[in-house]
């Protein structure tokens, strides 16, 4: 098993209810499949995933790639600062 | 004789920007022009327009709000300026500064500080690019409050493997 | 709703230059934005090259000495910065800053900087104007002072009728 | 007769070895034979005559331009400053 720690910013903290959560995903699962998984678990935040980015400590990841053990993973939509 | 290693300094902080500190950091004795980028919290916005893929129209803005992925916001701050530095070889100092948390309109927000030897080296256009790649790529994000209620602002690029 | 009267500041000083000041001094609710130029004094220039009219081979610089016609400069500033408002009519602010006396290396001796509301609206390149035509334009006059020995450094631009 | 104040910078104010002087001018008298009565008094200013500036009043003037009365001149090289 692979426990990793999920951080959501902005309207992914707000749908999720928090700013982070611990999630174990079994070995070679995607990014595609952890996101069904956090659906499944928090259902506010279906509305949000088809404009989502994903981060895999601190690099933009994308559906296939795989999440690598003890990773740090962010979901947060596109940037707005400047 | 330029130095090796040219000073670069980026941040996600919560105080106010200080362009002469800033500028100072970035200034070695070859240095002879400094271009700088700075966005405020804009408090009336009268123009139609598109920004960050959200269409707006003429309103008001009571403060913004901020927030960042900070340690992912700084590596990506040092992304967009080696990336600069890969463009323009004439560039020497780069400061890019973004502040969070409550910000009140004409407060400064964003600060992006490109320096050279002269201002015909590109230096301009090196912190124009800056500032458009901070608004593609550093994960920061900011929720506008207005008289009639409050709304995320999201942007609109989807970053490219390898960005 | 814009003001109809955008603030403008121009000046000759011996004083140091306060980036943070002037750029507050030109943003309106209105303004979400600031290109700002700045040049310094180097103390070492490296490139060979044309800065104008003087062909410059590398060489050290001890400091400057600057002196200006004050009241024809300000006049000039003012020039200036209506040629910026009548190519760009989104420019908010602009401030045009020029440092006299004795300046040593690295410190600012000239400011341009202009506000609009977006970055989108032509406000690096107003800036980039501004310093351009300042260089032609507005009577100022430096010094230089080498290990070497002193030489009056002289432009090459002559105003035509009118400007 | 009509009196007007030179201004000398820069090159000019250390050829002239002043910043300033007095001349007094026929009416109608030209920029350009301004220069030369300059010249005239102030030989040491000939070498930097071939690209001077020249204002009157504080806008740029040219040889054939009439100096009015009272005027406020200046004579100096292709501006340095930035």
């Amino acid at each position: 098993m692979n426990k990793v720690n999920v951080l959501f910013f902005a309207t992914f903290r707000t749908r999720a209810g928090r700013s982070s959560m611990e999630i174990e995903l079994k070995c070679d699962t995607t990014v595609g499949e952890l996101k069904n998984l956090l659906v499944a678990q928090i259902p506010a935040l279906e509305a949000s995933l088809h404009h989502t980015l994903v981060s895999i400590n601190r690099e933009f990841a994308f559906d296939e790639d795989p999440v690598p053990e003890g990773a740090e993973i962010a979901l947060f939509p596109p940037v707005s600062g400047g | 004789m330029k130095p090796s290693n040219f000073p670069s300094i980026f941040s996600i902080t919560e105080d106010e920007i200080d362009i002469n500190e800033l500028v100072d950091q970035i200034t070695l004795t070859s240095t002879g022009a400094a271009a700088i980028f700075t966005g405020m919290v804009r408090g009336e916005t009268s123009r139609e327009g598109k920004a960050q893929g959200i269409n707006y129209a003429p309103h008001e803005t009571t403060y913004l709000e901020y927030e960042a992925y900070k340690p992912m916001a700084e590596e990506k701050m040092r992304q967009v300026a080696d990336e600069i530095r890969a463009r323009w070889d004439t560039i020497e100092g780069i400061a890019i500064i973004q502040r969070i948390g409550k910000l009140y309109p004409r407060t400064p927000t964003v600060l992006i500080a490109c320096t050279a030897s002269h201002r015909d080296t590109g230096v301009f256009e090196a912190a124009r690019y800056g500032i458009d790649r901070l608004k593609e790529i550093v994960p920061v994000w900011k929720k506008e409050f207005m008289p009639s209620g409050e709304e995320w602002i999201e942007g609109e690029y989807i970053p490219k493997k390898g960005e």
